[in-house]
């Protein structure tokens, strides 16, 4: 049953996307419905797992096997377990506010939503993938369509013409895939059981000559989507050319492929590789946290805010991963949730603006909090958690990643922290440019706020944004759980001084 | 005395002119014959080695044979071919023939 | 230090959560247009009901109320845990009761003073919200909390400093507010994350063993560092917070501009309670910096924490002080007035130990009173002035003495106070801290305390320094509050405004009345048997220095006197101030420069920071992928050109290709084999 | 008996070769058409018949069928058949339908031949068959200049490629007094004399001629000519059906004849794949028409087949034939796709410029989901079929020890991405200049309809084609005593890959 | 015996080389096809000194009776494009030169290294080996001589086809998949 539940996640965009492809165009409400529903009906999907999982047995549930090439060791195997939970129910709650964001999309429609679901259907995918033929499948089902989706709806901007942004991410991106592809079959090989299920895969103790190598090409090319510095590049200039829901999309989800992968793939089957590169991850993660959030201080430009924004908060993710222990990857998977709900906020809230002011150029906003409160108030809070202000669940995410990493390397750690300095700088520049100050009412005369199937997308994000920061345990149990099990050994690493007590008191 | 390697040589220079000729003539008919020439001396190559290893063996001969066959074949297309971009161009000469290339 | 055996009661929570929720149903109230007006009395009562339940629970020295414990809260692995709860202390209470009591009157005040303005309710959300954050972060039981009631005291000042946010003014000010503070925050997160992981918990007892283990030698304190440099450098770090927070020398830049909120906000959060949280924080561990002067490799001025709390305390409270002499706008003097007492209390933290945090919390109750009444007053003359050109300039007020008698009265009340002359409430704390400091320093003859080792608190030197700074500043302090009152409510209107001043309704004299109360007996019964003091530590406050409240006082009164002598007539022309020397007033005019550093040199230099690495990021680093991609096609282009269209040059590479082939396999193998065969 | 049994598929062929030039000559109404059905039903035919038949050696063990021979005609009919049904919009050819589809047939013959060779002569008579009806189909568009050329440069290349491998035969039977693979392996033996100098001579010579056959660097100029002069079926068929001919001669030969010897070949091969990718991928990058980028595109997936191949040379390896027969069959599906697309697009445009697919998605819907389907498979992108059929090559060339191939494969995949990428830009992204909506021919919609569900069906559920290709694989091992079943951890040592540490509890 | 077989391999050698040359040398294009006769009956000659009497015949037959004819046919249908002013040769010369030389070389090199296992046995009388080929047309090897014919078929099809001109009456005129006229 819940195996199903699972692959219903996979299969339910799948199919709505499919059945866009016959529907005739021309009934644009009927169209608009069914994507909803393929979309939609994941939350009640996700919501459910997360409801019947067991936080107490942990480890991998709902799992369903099917034999897909026995002689090569590839099944469909699927399964989720505390971290690809979180996850699942970050991508459900992104993509049904997606579709609620791209409602008033007006060119070709059906084909958007259908390649909206495509993309959707493979990050389930990728998460609830057991197999590592599959997640792979699901990676590079999940990557592609940007291409089309940028293309064809994207905006061009004033340097940087969509095509050339979509074309750019594409590659870089399947660049990435590249490296994940050799170090695939290296892993496939290098075990003595021709198998892809990650199951079998986990259970291989591979040397670590090896595992120093191939960690290194899943981490690259994983990474990459993850938006390491500094192959990041693809990442502003697609995020900022990308349509709404695809931005939304792309960077509250997709981005965490690329973490997932280096966390699932790369983490998980070799823990010593990943304990030999530990210092580069962390090196490299602070680079992005700073270099990103000094980027967006450059930028007048909304999105490419927004977009270098997330090359700095995927260095915090990075940064958890990096630090190898339970804190920090508690607060790295949780950071994926934060920052994908907070990232799909943003681009929601930008979309809108730029639906509405038919600009992005911030230097010519100001004042729009007095036509649009409420779209001012989301942003607002979208920017709180951005630089983890406490009572938002980034900073939930982000004490725990610089917690963790301090444990490993307090030196990352200082440089690290130093980040919510200069994203404080930005997020509020660009709040006080935007929403506050005065108003030009003639440039302006028709700025509205949000309208009504805008409004679910925003607001409903931002609670979420507040809610888990308010209460942070379910999720953070959760996390906690899935990594419990899927990396026991993270517990037992020598990483500078781990407390040996309980931190937190009495 | 006259050995196997002498009828291979003269066989790997008959070889050697006609694929000089396929390659550097300008006509397309001129090239027929390099080819031509290049297709002796694979037959010549085959019946030197069955005299000298395997006389009694009929596969050789049967792919001289079989040689003879695909000459005359490629021969035939060949001027065909010949013909058509004959008629097509209004030369045979391989160099001015080059609308297709990069 | 004390051992508390707590008493555990859910009902503290209500401490917290009243509030918290009066600022929910006020925000929602905000969303609606008809029922904007019941928000004020919501939020009140809110606040009311935290005070209330605060003051049914006094603990005593020995007794602490705890709240429920089992609030578990964030869970990793069995190792990191953190639980919610509030603790309520000794310290705590006499925090919670003034931030209760100013912000219930500023409420109060709001009711009028707010009234009509476009978002009333929200207004009074954020006030609401801010007073349950600031309650938050006074019961907080461990570092954690602290931490996260401290941020959230950041943006609740964020959004009041910003609440008029059409104005560029207050949107570039609330900005402002929270970047600078935040660059402290970023030390005291730092120090957090090193003093919890190396006691591997964040509550505060936890904290303090480990704080104490590793200054015996008995813990090592981390793998980066030594552990003196780790008694050395956490404090630091934590102190960094309080500095940002507390408007410290040099993060106090963003004080004065936060008067662009609305009036009572200044008062409420930038005069009584929130720039307190600095003070407050520092007082709270006070044992930790202690500690590090003890574990203190050597000594020598600035060789510890305390040092370098004393001394930015006294840099501060010079520095501000002069800069108040020759403001112009009335919140703006009372903006430097904080920064400069807000300077005496760091001074007396500086000083060290229980005395050094008893005396800086009496500063701060007394300070909180009578600067939340100068600010409520100088709103009442702002509110009163509003036709004005610049209602905040004292240079278009004068008379008001006679249009608005009660804000007079209740302002001098507050200037005298804030003047520091017996038996206003100021004179005693301010006596209490200069006392403390001279004796820090040894001028009373005995260095230290009978107690040990544990008395130990800055350099004597250092103190001595402190100690004059005190001095000096009281004279100051005296001129410049009175030349306040004089500008404002002395000589004859010099506005057409001014003339037409009126009276500010009674929901708004009324809390000036209220607070001058206490602002007149608070220092005296506070003083009276160091009720304080003695609540506050194990010992028995020390006794007032009469020749320090005697010179304190001397001082004071030639401050004042100055002030009388130079305001008192109504002179038409130039402000008396601008006499001063050329290159000092420049100085003090120009605010020291700290402002231009800021705006001129650090400022530009991180937006530049951003635009050159947005540069680079464009064209170095995204060029090398393009340029990448350009060289791939530009070979693609090339390779094509070997397609030359001419069919024998296809054949004479099958050739050519299977010859070198050939030969080439045919030397490998030689030179594998060693020759030909 | 057996023998003509097994033989009766390709006498079949014969049979609808020469039963579709007679049936041209009497004037069959609808004849195009009707035409090509029957060429389509006769390859189903044959197809039917090459499973029913018995697996034999033929010709006294000059040939074989085996599952190997049958899982490549699987490929060369299927392509026929498709090509025969899509050549149906073809104006170019129409009038001289007869014997367009007859030597089609007889050239699919030849491809038969030429995967169940196992001799040289065999193989030999069965790529110059398919040759020499190409040379002659290549120019049948009687009304294009192009077509014309493509026919002399074929002609050209072709000729000297084909004199060079009869040569090169030659040597080998020098060499090993046979050409009958079997014997080839007994008179080698295993030693290092076995393979003396001279082997190289005919080794490079037999390779020469099969990769032109397969259009691999250096072999590979006259492909992108060709296949863009000649009529567009045409050349998707040697595009797809042809290469795979040469690619199951190739496979047959280097394993059956030498799979003894792999470390001789292996350079060889290498270096054939290595420039195939590299050269075909930077090559397409530069192009503008959509039959030369494709042609491109072919060199370049030959050269991830050669991959497969090189991983072949280890008595290990178990995977090379498997993926390359799949890869042979989902190349042949999507390839065939792309070309039909620019056939039908060249129809209605009378241009195979990129270009001409501007705004395909307003103009034509289907055509335009089509070439992404062609396009995202050729580029390895799952579900579809490329994607898979990638992966198995490269897996099969890491099995075999081929890391640096791989890497470089896997790197390369990528600006071959750009290329396909820029042409899904003009087709789906782009708006037409000229909105009309693009004619479409029934028939080769129906090709279409087969090609883009054939590549997704392998996509989507491979383990039909897999297995396929390990019957296939199955049918060479008996040459290959070393050959190790599924599951073995021997293999090639790769640095720090080889050793495998107990299992943790 | 062996003098009179060297005098006669070199005098073959003659006849067939330098026509050879000269065949891919020649500027005028009618000569180049008339050596090409010396060069085929050298070739016939050195056939019948290896005693494959079969090819001997089959050489003369198909070569110089048919495929010659044929090319000497074709140059002169296209002669009018000729000019033996002008260059025969591309600018491939050199590059031709040195690949064809460098395989001349190394096969020369191979040739005479190996270590050929050469027989002794003498092949059989003429007679006996024109009965033998015909046995194996027909039983061993009918089948690749089937095919075979199926190669010419294809070819002279193919070849017809390009040859013929466009049927310029019909073929732009009809639609796809429509009838003839």
């Amino acid at each position: 049953m819940g195996g199903w539940i699972v692959t219903l996640t996979v299969l339910a965009p799948l199919t709505a996307s499919l059945l866009l492809l016959v529907l005739p165009a021309s009934r644009g409400l009927l169209v608009r419905l069914v994507a909803a529903l393929g979309a939609g009906i994941t939350l009640p999907a996700s919501l459910w797992l997360c409801w019947t999982y067991d936080l107490r047995k942990g480890g991998f549930q709902h799992e369903l096997r099917i034999p897909w090439v026995p002689s090569l060791g590839i099944g469909y195997h699927v399964g989720v377990d505390g971290i690809s939970l979180s996850l699942v129910l970050l991508t459900s709650l992104v993509i049904t506010f997606g579709v609620f964001a791209s409602w008033t999309q007006k060119t070709r429609t059906k084909e958007f939503l259908a390649l909206l679901l495509l993309l959707v259907s493979g990050v389930f995918g990728v998460f609830v993938s057991r197999d590592l033929f599959f997640l792979f499948l699901f990676y590079e089902i999940a990557v592609l369509p940007m291409y089309l989706l940028i293309g064809v709806w994207g905006t061009s901007s004033k340097e940087r013409t969509k095509e050339h942004a979509a074309m750019k991410l594409t590659l870089m991106l399947l660049g990435g895939s590249a490296f994940i592809l050799v170090a695939i079959l290296a892993i496939y090989f290098v075990q003595p059981v021709r198998s892809f299920d990650l199951e079998r895969l986990a259970t291989t103790r591979y040397s670590p000559d090896f595992q120093t190598w191939a960690f290194l090409l899943v981490y690259v090319g994983f990474g990459i989507l993850a938006g390491i510095w500094p192959l990041h590049t693809w990442s502003p200039d697609g995020h900022a050319s990308a349509p709404t829901a695809v931005s939304m999309l792309h960077a509250g989800v997709l981005m965490k492929l690329g973490a997932y992968g280096v966390l699932r793939v790369g983490v998980g089957l070799m823990p010593e590789g990943a304990q030999h590169w530990a210092m580069l991850m962390g090196c490299i993660a602070t680079v992005n946290i700073l270099y990103g959030a000094m980027s967006a201080m450059g930028q007048t430009d909304l999105k490419y805010v927004i977009a270098y924004s997330s090359v700095s908060h995927m260095g915090v993710v990075m940064l958890g991963l990096a630090s190898l222990n339970p804190v920090g990857i508690n607060g790295s998977v949780m950071q994926m949730f934060s920052h994908g709900i907070m990232t799909g906020l943003f681009f929601a809230v930008v979309g809108l603006i730029y639906e509405k002011a038919h600009t992005r150029d911030t230097t010519r906003m100001g004042g729009f909090a007095r036509r649009m409160p409420g779209i001012a108030v989301t942003m607002t809070v979208g920017g709180l958690a951005s630089f983890g202000l406490p009572a938002t669940s980034g900073f939930i995410a982000e004490f725990l990643s610089f917690y963790g990493m301090w444990l490993r390397s307090p030196l990352l750690a200082l440089l690290a922290v130093g980040g919510i300095v200069l994203t404080a700088i930005y997020v509020l520049r660009i709040i006080q440019r935007v929403f506050l100050g005065p108003f030009n009412e003639s440039n302006y005369a028709d700025l509205r706020d949000a309208r009504t199937t805008e409004w679910p997308a925003i607001v409903a994000l931002a609670l979420i944004l507040l809610v888990v920061g308010l209460w942070p345990r379910p999720l953070v149990r959760m996390i906690d759980s899935g990594i419990r099990t899927a990396l026991p050994w993270v517990q037992t690493t020598q990483v500078a001084q781990y407390p040996g007590r309980d931190v937190g008191q009495r | 005395m006259i050995g196997l390697q002498h009828y291979l040589l003269v066989s790997a220079a008959l070889l050697g002119i006609g694929a000089f000729g396929a390659l550097t003539r300008r006509n397309a008919i001129a090239v027929l014959m390099g080819v031509e020439l290049m297709l002796n001396a694979a037959n010549l190559n085959f019946i030197a080695l069955w005299r000298f290893l395997t006389p009694y063996s009929m596969e050789p001969q049967v792919f001289v044979l079989i040689g003879l066959t695909i000459a005359a074949a490629e021969a035939a297309i060949g001027l065909a071919v010949v013909l058509n971009i004959y008629r097509e161009y209004g030369t045979v000469n391989l160099d001015k023939i080059a609308e297709l290339k990069g | 230090m004390s051992v508390l055996a707590p008493t555990a009661d859910p009902v503290l929570w209500l401490i917290v959560l009243v509030p918290l929720f009066m600022a929910v149903v006020a925000g929602i109230l905000a969303l609606t247009r008809r029922l904007e007006g019941a928000a004020p009395y919501l939020t009140s009562i809110g606040t009311g009901i935290a005070g209330l339940v605060a003051l049914t629970h006094r603990p005593s020295r020995t007794h602490g109320y705890l709240g429920h414990v089992d609030v578990s809260w964030l869970q990793v692995w069995d190792r990191f845990h953190i639980a919610l709860s509030v603790h309520l202390d000794h310290l705590a209470w006499v925090m919670v009761g003034v931030v209760c009591a100013v912000s219930l009157l500023v409420q109060v005040y709001s009711i009028g003073y707010m009234r009509g303005e476009r978002g009333y309710a929200r207004y009074f959300a954020y006030l609401s919200l801010f007073t349950a954050s600031m309650l938050g972060l006074v019961v907080a039981d461990n570092l954690f909390q602290l931490y996260v009631c401290w941020e959230l005291v950041g943006i609740c000042s964020y959004l009041l400093i910003g609440f008029w946010w059409h104005k560029p003014s207050a949107a570039s000010a609330a900005k402002k507010a929270f970047v600078v503070t935040r660059f402290g925050d970023v030390g005291f997160m730092l120090g957090l994350l090193f003093l919890s992981v190396a006691a591997g918990s964040f509550g505060f007892t936890d904290v303090q063993h480990a704080f104490a283990r590793i200054g015996s030698g008995a813990q090592q304190a981390s793998t980066l560092m030594s552990n003196e440099v780790f008694l050395w450098v956490v404090p630091l770090l934590l102190f960094c917070g309080a500095v940002g927070k507390s408007a410290q020398f040099p993060l106090h830049v963003w004080l004065p501009d936060a008067m662009e909120g609305p009036t009572p906000v200044s008062a409420l959060i930038h005069a009584a309670t929130m720039v307190a949280a600095g003070v407050y924080m520092v007082a709270r561990l006070i044992w930790l910096f202690t500690w590090s002067s003890v574990s203190a490799p050597l000594r020598g001025p600035l060789a510890i924490p305390l040092d370098v709390i004393l001394v930015v305390g006294a840099v501060t409270a010079l520095i501000a002080a002069t800069i108040a002499l020759v403001q112009n706008d009335i919140k703006k003097v009372l903006a430097y007035s904080t920064i400069s007492q807000l300077g005496f209390m760091m001074m007396a933290l500086g000083a060290g130990n229980t005395a050094g945090q008893a005396t800086s919390m009496f500063h701060l109750v007394t300070h909180a009173f009578f600067k939340a009444l100068l600010f409520l007053a100088a709103g009442s003359v702002i509110h009163a002035l509003h036709h004005a050109p610049d209602p905040n300039d004292l240079r278009y007020m004068g008379g008001l003495r006679h249009r608005m008698p009660w804000t007079a009265l209740t302002c001098g009340i507050g200037v005298v106070a804030l003047a520091g002359l017996p038996p206003f409430s100021g004179f005693w704390s301010k006596d209490a801290i200069a006392g403390l400091l001279m004796e820090r320093a040894g001028w009373f003859g005995h260095r230290m305390s009978p107690e040990g080792v544990l008395q130990l608190g800055a350099d004597p030197d250092v103190a001595s320094f402190g100690a004059v700074v005190a001095l000096v500043v009281t004279v100051l302090t005296a001129f410049y509050a009175f030349r306040l009152w004089f500008l404002a409510f002395a000589g004859t209107p010099r506005s057409q405004a001014a003339t037409q001043a009126h009276e500010s309704p009674a929901v708004m004299t009324l809390p000036l009345v209220l607070l001058a109360v206490p602002s007149v007996f608070a220092g005296w019964w506070l003083h009276h048997n160091s009720l304080l003091e003695a609540y506050l530590t194990n010992e028995h406050g020390a006794p007032m220095h009469l020749t320090v409240a005697v010179v304190a006082t001397v001082l004071a009164l030639a401050g004042a006197a100055m002030a009388v002598r130079l305001y008192l007539k109504p002179s038409s022309g130039e402000d008396p101030v601008c006499g001063m020397p050329r290159p000092l007033y420049a100085l003090f005019s120009n605010l020291w420069y700290v402002e231009a550093f800021w705006s001129a040199a650090v400022a530009p230099t991180l937006l530049k920071l951003g635009s050159t690495v947005a540069w680079a990021d464009r064209n170095i680093v995204d060029g090398t992928v393009r340029a990448t991609g350009r060289g791939i096609v530009r070979v693609g282009y090339e390779v094509r050109r070997m397609a030359s269209g001419q069919a024998q040059s296809y054949a004479t590479v099958i050739v050519a290709a299977t010859v070198a082939v050939i030969v080439l396999l045919v030397l490998y193998e030689a030179a594998a084999s060693g020759g030909m065969p | 008996m057996i023998e003509l049994r097994a033989l009766l598929p390709h006498a079949v062929l014969i049979g609808v070769g020469l039963l579709v030039i007679a049936l041209d000559i009497l004037h069959v109404r609808r004849r195009f058409c009707c035409l090509g059905a029957i060429t389509a039903a006769g390859a189903f035919l044959v197809l039917v018949l090459d499973w029913q038949g018995p697996t034999a050696a033929l010709w006294q063990g000059l040939a074989a069928t085996d599952g190997f021979s049958r899982a490549f005609d699987t490929v060369f009919l299927l392509s026929l058949a498709i090509v025969a049904i899509g050549s149906v919009g073809s104006e170019k050819c129409a009038v001289y339908a007869g014997e367009y589809f007859g030597v089609l047939a007889f050239s699919t013959l030849g491809l038969m031949l030429a995967a169940s060779a196992t001799s040289l002569l065999a193989l030999y008579i069965g790529v110059e068959l398919t040759t020499i009806g190409l040379m002659g189909l290549v120019g049948f568009a009687k009304t294009e200049k192009r077509s014309a050329e493509a026919a002399v440069k074929l002609f050209v290349v072709g000729a000297v490629a084909s004199a060079l491998a009869l040569y090169g035969a030659g040597i080998v039977y020098g060499v090993a007094g046979t050409t009958e693979y079997h014997r080839v392996v007994e008179a080698l033996g295993t030693g290092r004399e076995g393979f003396p100098w001279l082997m190289w001579l005919g080794l490079a010579c037999v390779i020469a001629g099969l990769g032109f056959k397969i259009a691999a660097v250096p072999f590979h100029l006259w492909a992108p000519d060709v296949y863009e002069g000649a009529p567009t079926a045409v050349s998707a068929f040697i595009s797809t059906a042809s290469k795979a001919g040469g690619m199951a001669g190739l496979l047959r030969f280097l394993v059956v004849a030498l799979g003894h010897a792999g470390d001789r070949w292996l350079p060889i091969v290498v270096v054939l794949s290595l420039g195939s990718m590299l050269l075909g991928n930077l090559a397409a990058i530069a192009q503008t028409n959509f039959k030369r980028m494709l042609a491109y595109s072919g060199i370049a997936q030959a050269g991830y087949m050669l991959v497969a191949v090189a991983g072949a040379w280890a008595p290990s390896s178990t995977m090379a034939v498997s993926a390359v027969v799949m890869y042979a069959f989902l190349y042949a599906f999507t390839n065939i796709g792309g070309f039909l697309v620019a056939h039908a697009v060249a129809e209605a445009t009378g241009s195979d410029d990129i270009a001409a697919l501007r705004g395909l998605h307003k103009r034509s819907p289907f055509l335009a989901l089509t070439v992404l389907v062609v396009l995202f498979s050729l580029g390895g992108i799952p579900p579809l079929a490329g994607f898979v059929g990638k992966l198995y090559l490269f897996a099969a060339g890491w099995d075999g020890g081929q890391v640096l191939l791989v890497s470089v494969g896997a790197g390369i995949s990528v600006v071959a991405l750009y290329y396909y990428l820029r042409v899904a830009l003009e087709a789906y992204i782009k708006d037409p200049d000229d909105a009309s909506p693009l004619p479409l021919a029934r028939p080769v919609g129906v090709a279409l309809a087969v090609c883009v569900l054939g590549t997704i069906a392998i996509g989507v559920y491979p383990r039909p084609w897999v297995s396929l290709g390990e019957q296939a694989a199955k049918a060479l091992a008996p040459s290959l005593p070393a050959r190790a079943s599924v599951g073995t951890p021997e293999k090639p040592t790769l640095t720090g890959a080889g050793r495998v540490l107990p299992n943790r509890s | 015996m062996s003098s009179i077989h060297l005098l006669a391999f070199l005098s073959l050698c003659v006849l067939t080389l330098v026509p050879a040359v000269m065949v891919v040398t020649t500027r005028n294009l009618v000569h180049a096809g008339f050596w090409l006769l010396p060069c085929l009956i050298g070739v016939a000659g050195f056939y019948a000194l290896l005693e494959a009497h079969v090819f001997v015949a089959v050489q003369v037959l198909i070569y110089v009776g048919a495929i010659l004819v044929l090319i000497l046919f074709a140059l002169m249908l296209t002669r009018d494009v000729m000019d033996p002013k002008e260059p025969q040769t591309n600018r491939l010369v050199w590059w031709a030169a040195g690949s064809c030389g460098a395989a001349m070389l190394i096969t020369a090199h191979i040739l005479f290294h190996h270590p050929w296992r050469t027989t002794g046995m003498v092949p059989m009388p003429a007679a006996q080996q024109t009965a033998e080929l015909g046995r194996a047309l027909i039983g061993r090897y009918a089948m690749p001589f089937e095919v075979a014919s199926v190669i010419l078929l294809a070819a002279l099809v193919g070849a017809i086809v390009v040859a013929r001109g466009p049927r310029r009456d019909a073929a732009a005129s009809i639609p796809a998949g429509e009838d003839r006229p």
